[in-house]
């Protein structure tokens, strides 16, 4: 990054379309006018009135919602008596479940500090910028590291008997093989155009997703396997 | 605050369907059970007049035999009709030799509370006799 | 949006056409604005009503004084948390509020006197309620007292009655 | 709805001193004065007087950053009236939840807002993320911004969390637990920030007012901060949709 | 553009519509509350019910608003009369519910700023809509008390045994006692409970396997009244049981005791007969139906323990049973051996096998598993608990048992039943197995009735203690226990068994012994303690005979003379009053007038019910006649003799009349003195 210019900004708008912005050129640069094809409208109305209406249809919704569906309350704190089970709140049950499989230091600091400063590096990351489809120019090799990557990684996570991340990455894995050599419209053609970021962020997604639901929906008393729809409510 | 409601009430018309209708109030049971003041007059009455005048009312408790004259059968109906709830009371109350009668019927005015001895009435009023 | 491709790409031109149906343009908008202004009045009228506290944990006004026979005349009682005198006249009992009128201290009985003075700013009463000093700039107003049906006071704080209406023994 | 006879009332409106000192432009009839309605208003002037027609295209945007937005408008407007009812003590804090729920006008309602409110905002505001990540819109000029989106996702955590445990309630105390646990495990520092966060070694009524200055206080300002960076940055960086393509391709060869 | 921009309007015009009507759906519902509705209809019932125009203005200006009882001390708000407007208003006595008056009880009227709703019905009383108040759903936070059961509200402050004018409660109450429900679960004010059930150590010289196995597969089928609960054993485990307190070893001097009594000859049946009726054991026991009740049914003892352990056990109970009721008798050892002889030639069970009393052979093994089975089934919470030490129930916690919500109850595969705690207790009582497999909990075999009564008894038990300022006032205080030999007779002869002392001991005697010392003369008592006869003509079966040797009588007697006496009872009424006030003629007048006949024996005539009064001279002091004509319910407050409201000079005169009836000895009338 260091390597970028200070005061750097190619102007490439319309001086007719926004007569008010002032373009900062440097002084080795020849001042370029391109014009766009891109059509301009007036923020007012179309962009604040779609706006408010946004909001008009959020709070629609929610006050519907909050008419039908009361805040959950039960009884009041009792510190003697812990309900089983006790669960944080749906946000943080991906979690809780990750420390069902994982010894706490790695699951409750160690992996979410992870995705925390992985999320903040993101955009610093070299490999990221480029931002072209994983598979572009790639050989065998990368095949085999992929795979060879994916089956550490399983072997590692059924260590743990932790069929709840290892699956879901099992199932990404397959679809970024099913996405090579693929090109053109539909589902794989998108597949197949994805980044290496997009593919490790894809999982992430995946693998929380399903911790979440687990966490939300299948954990009964004793952090035990229950089925939702079997609906066994034993105090 | 209630009249700025009313104002913008017709806009509420949609919304007033969804409020719930007040429901009209519960009907009696058929069969009630006895009322609690009849309960506490039957303990009551257990207690202070069962020995003498039986567990129906016919006068026929164990201590009875033995008294002349004979406690009054307070389950028959001409008698029920004759005396009123102060009539009852007033010889509750006053005894026997009170209100003129024998005086084997003590008085209770300072055992029983008021409150009691109206429980007691309420529940000798149950004592009728079915129709023979 | 943009399919419509025949229009000319000056922003300029938007207005010129939108300019063709200005009525319906304007009933609309009127209709949107009027039901948005109408929400905001009713937001903020509930929002009062919100605020307005439905029930209240105060203690209650009405407190039970006792017989009346234990006032005989010169005597004045004060109920530290109902902030009340009950004092005894002749054959009558009254009740004074014992909250200054000039910035609601709560005043105190000095028996050697005979007299109400208010620790804050030095005003005094007489047992009647009549200010002798200032600055309280008015009596100390008289309260409700009578008696229930076990012969017994009671005083309500919340009901203030003309000055001099004693309860007549 | 009679239009006519509102027209003279509106143009009086217009004509009065007073509505002429806040409004200082014409109705939006010209692109002029609509140009005016933007930057003349504080709360409409982090928008730019035009936006790319492109902007408006749903599919990229989703409206996510908006639907968040809107959430963290009515969690503002729904939780100021709810502090006027709550007392940060125990066991007040749950009877004050029934006094909303039983005796407050509209109490249960406002109640139910927030608590939805809260939810769709944290999932909104994932999903804002994860649409950012996949359009690329972290890309320079905007890397900042991103990072600031990761703190605003974390405040926003942080807010729901805080939340959680003020109705005092089993689920509020046993959720509250359960997560403050978690940090417990954070080596050398763990124990020190539960110890903190806490106010004690157990979720007491300590813990229950400082995350109630946490989530009323201490969170919301700096949401608020954040959040105003966030959009000026995104005025910055070019707006809504940000950079066009080749824009940002040719910082990017600039760069390299 | 054009379209587009209308199109944008035409939403924002929807839009905006909807957001208005949306907003305000929550006011409206709101405005449309059903209590404002009822108080309505309370507004317009009482204007037509008025009495006076001013009443009905009063009805008419009242404001609709929420009401609510603030109870400081009980940290509690009541809003139920935001809609039972009525409870206190006398114009509502038979309106319709919700605005009915409430029915007169020991605390209403007058109480309710006291007391407010739910410390007596249960419910939440900060709701101020119906399910959520009546507590209905099963989500409810409190559930009120059903009405049949209301009495339990009564016993959540009044956490005594006996409550007056609640009898379900009270039933409910003694049942669980007399069935032992603290010797599993801990309930407070029961921790110090101990079970009456006997001691298992003498067992297997006691009784036979084959009586252990009957026993242990019903035993209610053995005997009728047993208070042992069926636990449903598999055959497995009443044999291995069985085997196991076969294999208990029995303490050595009881042993011998039990060896030395079996060597013994028979005694005789016919003078055995004698003794048993004179010695009154039916005052306790019962004999096929007949008989108080309070201690086991002999009817068929012969058939469940040898005459060796029977005899033993007569001559010093307590030693077998350290807790027992059963006081120790002054039999000679020729009157026990009869009085066996009597039990075990008549107390037979005809039907059963003649080897049920023959003892096993015991295996070790199943013995072993036997003593697992002992403590997994929870045997050893009534059998044998350990003394003085407070051991973790075997059973759950019953406190606030009554305040369960239904949610928070687990009614596992019983989906039959109605969703509230009434139910679910009653159902547990009736069936406790019926919940899921491997519950615990033996059945007591309880009719409708008694389930019903300790239901309510279980409904009462909350999860707080009683605040302070809402303790019932104690009925009676206690009295002092005397050590040393006095205390060593009064343990012998099991006293508090029947009589109370103080707020101590048993209700099976109509006569407390707390002022003993000021009621009877010693010489009296001395005789009486001697041989000891029914006062009351209506008592069959009273005290029982113990053949009490003179010193102890007059130890025992002193010990009352001094010890359990009031200051407040004067030594001699008579004492500075003029001459007239001690007139019997004018007291024997009063004592025809007040009927006081009615119920007392004097000479010949008279009512069965009190005691008669024919040596009232020798038996009574004039100092306690005095004080109890005064106010009998002062001595004793359920006691049926009325207070007359004597002046002090009728009621001297009446005890200066009843000073001068001596008849001749009582004694020889009721008891037969030789």
């Amino acid at each position: 990054m260091s390597t970028l210019p200070p005061l750097t900004a190619v102007e490439s708008n319309d001086p007719v379309g926004t007569p008010r912005r002032i373009a900062l050129v440097r002084p080795d640069t020849r001042p370029s006018v391109r014009r766009t094809e891109e059509r301009y409208v007036m923020t007012f109305p179309h962009l604040i009135l779609r706006e408010v209406i946004l909001f008009q249809v959020v709070v629609i919704l929610l006050s519907l919602a909050a008419l039908v569906f009361n805040a959950p309350l039960e009884e009041m704190a009792n510190p003697v008596e812990t309900p089983n089970p006790a669960k944080a709140p749906w946000y943080f049950l991906g979690l809780q479940e990750l420390l069902h499989y994982f010894p706490p230091v790695v699951a409750g600091v160690l992996l979410p500090g992870l995705v925390v400063v992985a999320l903040v590096v993101i955009p610093y990351a070299r490999v990221n910028l480029t931002a072209g489809p994983f598979w572009e120019g790639k050989g065998r090799g990368t095949s085999l590291t992929v795979a060879g990557i994916a089956a550490a990684l399983f072997l590692f996570l059924a260590a743990f008997r932790c069929w709840a991340i290892a699956i879901p990455t099992l199932l990404v894995t397959a679809a970024l093989f099913a996405a090579r050599g693929t090109q053109g419209p539909g589902f794989r053609g998108a597949l197949s155009r994805l980044s290496l970021p997009q593919w490790i962020m894809t999982w992430f997604v995946v693998v929380a997703t399903v911790l979440t639901v687990i966490g939300t929906f299948f954990r009964g008393p004793g952090w035990s396997w229950v089925w939702p729809w079997l609906s066994v409510t034993h105090p | 605050m209630k009249r700025a409601f009313l104002a913008v009430l017709p806009l509420f018309l949609v919304a007033a369907c969804t409020g719930k209708r007040a429901a009209a109030p519960s009907k009696p049971e058929a069969s009630a059970p006895p009322s609690y003041e009849i309960r506490l007059g039957k303990e009551t009455f257990r207690l202070y007049c069962q020995t003498c005048h039986g567990e129906t009312g016919a006068g026929d408790g164990f201590n009875a035999f033995n008294l002349d004259p004979h406690p009054r059968d307070i389950s028959d109906t001409a008698f029920q009709k004759k005396k009123s709830d102060s009539d009852l009371a007033d010889v509750i109350r006053r005894g026997g030799a009170g209100a003129g009668l024998s005086a084997l019927m003590p008085p209770w005015g300072r055992t029983l509370s008021e409150a009691q001895i109206n429980e007691v009435i309420l529940y000798v009023r149950t004592l009728k006799k079915p129709p023979a | 949006m943009s399919k419509v491709s025949k229009v000319s790409n000056d922003p300029r031109d938007e207005i010129r056409n939108e300019d063709d149906d200005p009525n319906r343009r304007q009933f609309l908008s009127r209709v949107a604005m009027g039901a948005c202004a109408a929400a905001a009045v009713g937001s903020g009228v509930v929002t009062l009503d919100f605020l307005e506290p439905k029930v209240l944990f105060e203690p209650p006004t009405r407190f039970k004084a006792g017989s009346p026979l234990d006032y005989p005349e010169g005597t004045v009682k004060f109920n530290k948390e109902r902030r009340a005198y009950v004092v005894g006249g002749s054959s009558c009992v009254y009740a004074l509020s014992a909250v200054c009128t000039h910035l609601g201290c709560i005043t105190r009985f000095v028996p050697d006197e005979n007299a109400i003075s208010c620790p804050c700013h030095g005003s005094r009463f007489d047992t009647e309620g009549n200010v002798t000093h200032g600055p309280a700039p008015r009596p100390l107003p008289w309260i409700e007292i009578g008696t229930d049906e076990k012969g017994e006071l009671v005083v309500d704080t919340a009901i203030v009655i003309p000055h001099g209406k004693v309860f007549r023994v | 709805m009679n239009t006519i006879s509102l027209a003279p009332l509106e143009r009086w409106l217009r004509g009065t001193a007073v509505f002429r000192s806040i409004v200082r432009h014409g109705a939006s009839e010209t692109n002029r004065n609509r140009s005016l309605i933007v930057f003349e208003n504080l709360f409409l002037h982090v928008h730019p007087v035009k936006v790319r027609e492109k902007t408006l295209r749903f599919s990229h945007t989703y409206w996510l950053g908006g639907v968040t937005l809107a959430c963290a408008v009515l969690l503002v407007a729904t939780g100021v009236p709810l502090m006027f009812y709550y007392h940060p003590s125990v066991p007040q804090a749950y009877r004050d939840m029934k006094e909303l729920q039983y005796v407050v006008d509209n109490g249960v309602f406002l109640r139910n807002l927030h608590r939805w409110a809260a939810h769709l905002m944290v999932f909104t505001a994932f999903l804002h993320m994860l649409r950012v990540f996949y359009h690329g819109a972290f890309r320079p000029p905007r890397q900042f911004n991103w990072v600031i989106g990761v703190v605003l996702l974390i405040v926003t955590l942080l807010l729901s969390y805080t939340g959680y445990l003020l109705p005092w309630d089993q689920l509020a105390f046993w959720g509250v637990s359960v997560g403050t646990n978690m940090a417990r495990e954070a080596p050398v520092i763990g124990e020190k920030i539960r110890f903190l966060l806490l106010g004690g070694n157990m979720v007491s009524e300590n813990a229950l007012l400082r995350f109630y200055v946490l989530h009323c206080v201490v969170l919301p300002v700096g949401l608020l901060v954040f959040l105003a960076v966030h959009f000026w940055r995104i005025r910055k960086d070019g707006g809504v949709q940000g950079p066009s393509d080749d824009a940002a391709g040719s910082i990017d060869e600039a760069g390299s | 553009m054009k379209k587009d921009s209308l199109r944008l309007r035409l939403v924002f015009a929807i839009t905006s519509l909807l957001f208005l009507i949306v907003l305000a759906i929550s006011p409206a519902k709101n405005y449309f509350r059903e209590y404002r509705s009822v108080q309505r209809d309370f507004r317009s019932l009482g204007m037509s019910r008025a009495k006076s125009l001013k009443a009905a203005q009063a009805y008419q200006k009242r404001p609709v608003a929420i009401e609510q009882v603030w109870l400081r001390d009980l940290d509690r708000v009541d809003r139920c009369t935001t809609c039972h407007l009525g409870v206190a208003d006398p114009a509502m006595a038979d309106a319709p519910e919700p605005h009915r008056l409430h029915p007169r009880t020991a605390h209403t009227p007058g109480d309710l700023e006291r007391m407010g709703c739910t410390s007596c019905h249960a419910g939440e009383g900060l709701a101020t809509v119906r399910p959520e108040a009546h507590g209905t759903t099963a989500e409810a936070e409190s559930p009120m008390i059903p009405l049949a059961y209301l009495e339990a509200g009564c016993g959540r402050c009044h956490t005594s045994e006996k409550v007056s004018q609640a009898s379900l409660l009270s039933r409910g109450r003694a049942l669980m006692t007399r069935a032992g429900c603290y010797a599993c679960h801990a309930v407070r004010s029961h921790e110090q409970f101990r079970s009456e059930a006997p001691p298992l150590n003498t067992i297997s010289v006691k009784t036979g396997g084959e009586w252990i196995h009957r026993w242990l597969k019903d035993p209610s089928a053995v005997n009728p009244n047993a208070t042992m609960p069926n636990f449903h054993l598999e055959p497995k485990e009443i044999e291995e049981l069985t085997h196991y307190l076969f294999s208990r070893p029995v303490p050595r001097d009881l042993a011998a005791a039990i060896e030395k009594a079996s060597a013994e000859p028979a005694g005789d049946a016919a003078t055995g007969k004698k003794i048993f009726s004179e010695s009154r054991c039916i005052s306790c026991h019962t004999v096929e139906g007949k008989g108080n009740g309070s201690a086991p049914e002999l009817s068929k003892v012969a058939s469940s323990a040898t005459p060796g352990w029977l005899l033993a056990f007569l001559r010093d109970p307590q030693a077998f049973d350290p807790v027992t009721r059963m006081p120790r008798y002054h039999f000679s050892d020729q009157e026990s051996r009869d009085l066996v002889a009597y039990v075990t030639a008549e107390f037979r069970d005809f039907d059963a096998p003649k080897e049920i009393l023959e003892p096993i052979r015991v295996n070790q093994t199943l013995a072993e598993n036997g003593k697992k089975a002992f403590s997994r089934l929870g045997c050893f919470s009534c059998h044998d608990p350990i003394q003085g030490e407070a051991t973790e129930k075997f059973g759950p916690e019953l406190n606030g048992i009554g305040e369960k919500r239904a949610a928070s109850l687990d009614f596992g595969k019983r989906t039959d039943l109605a969703r509230n705690p009434p139910a679910w207790l009653a159902a547990k009582l009736e069936n406790p197995r019926s919940f899921a497999a491997g519950l615990r909990m033996p059945s007591y075999g309880f009719n409708a009735d008694d389930t019903h009564a300790i239901v309510t008894a279980l409904l009462s038990l909350g999860s707080q203690p009683v605040p302070e300022a809402y303790r019932p006032p104690l009925s009676g205080s206690p009295a002092p226990i005397p050590g040393g030999a006095v205390g060593a007779l009064i343990q012998r002869y099991r006293c508090l068994s029947c009589h109370q002392i103080g707020t101590q001991g048993g209700d099976i005697s109509m006569a407390p012994l707390t002022h003993e010392g000021s009621k009877v003369q010693r010489d009296w008592l001395v005789d009486y303690l001697m041989l000891s006869f029914t006062i009351r003509p209506i008592l069959e079966e009273r005290m029982p005979v113990f053949r009490i040797p003179k010193d102890e009588a007059v130890l025992l007697a002193d010990a009352i003379e001094s010890f359990y006496v009031d200051p407040s009872i004067p030594e001699d009424p008579f004492a500075g009053r003029p001459e007239p006030d001690r007139n019997p003629v004018e007291g024997q007048r009063l004592y025809v007038t007040l009927g006081c006949r009615g119920c007392h024996i004097v000479g010949a005539g008279g009512g069965y019910y009190g005691p008669p009064l024919t040596d009232t001279s020798t038996r009574l002091k004039p100092g306690w006649i005095y004080a109890w004509l005064k106010a009998p319910q002062r001595w004793r407050a359920d006691v049926r003799c009325p207070n007359y409201g004597l002046s002090d000079t009728d009621a001297l005169r009446l005890t200066a009349y009843l000073g001068t009836l001596h008849g001749e000895k009582a004694g020889a009338k009721v008891g037969g003195k030789k």
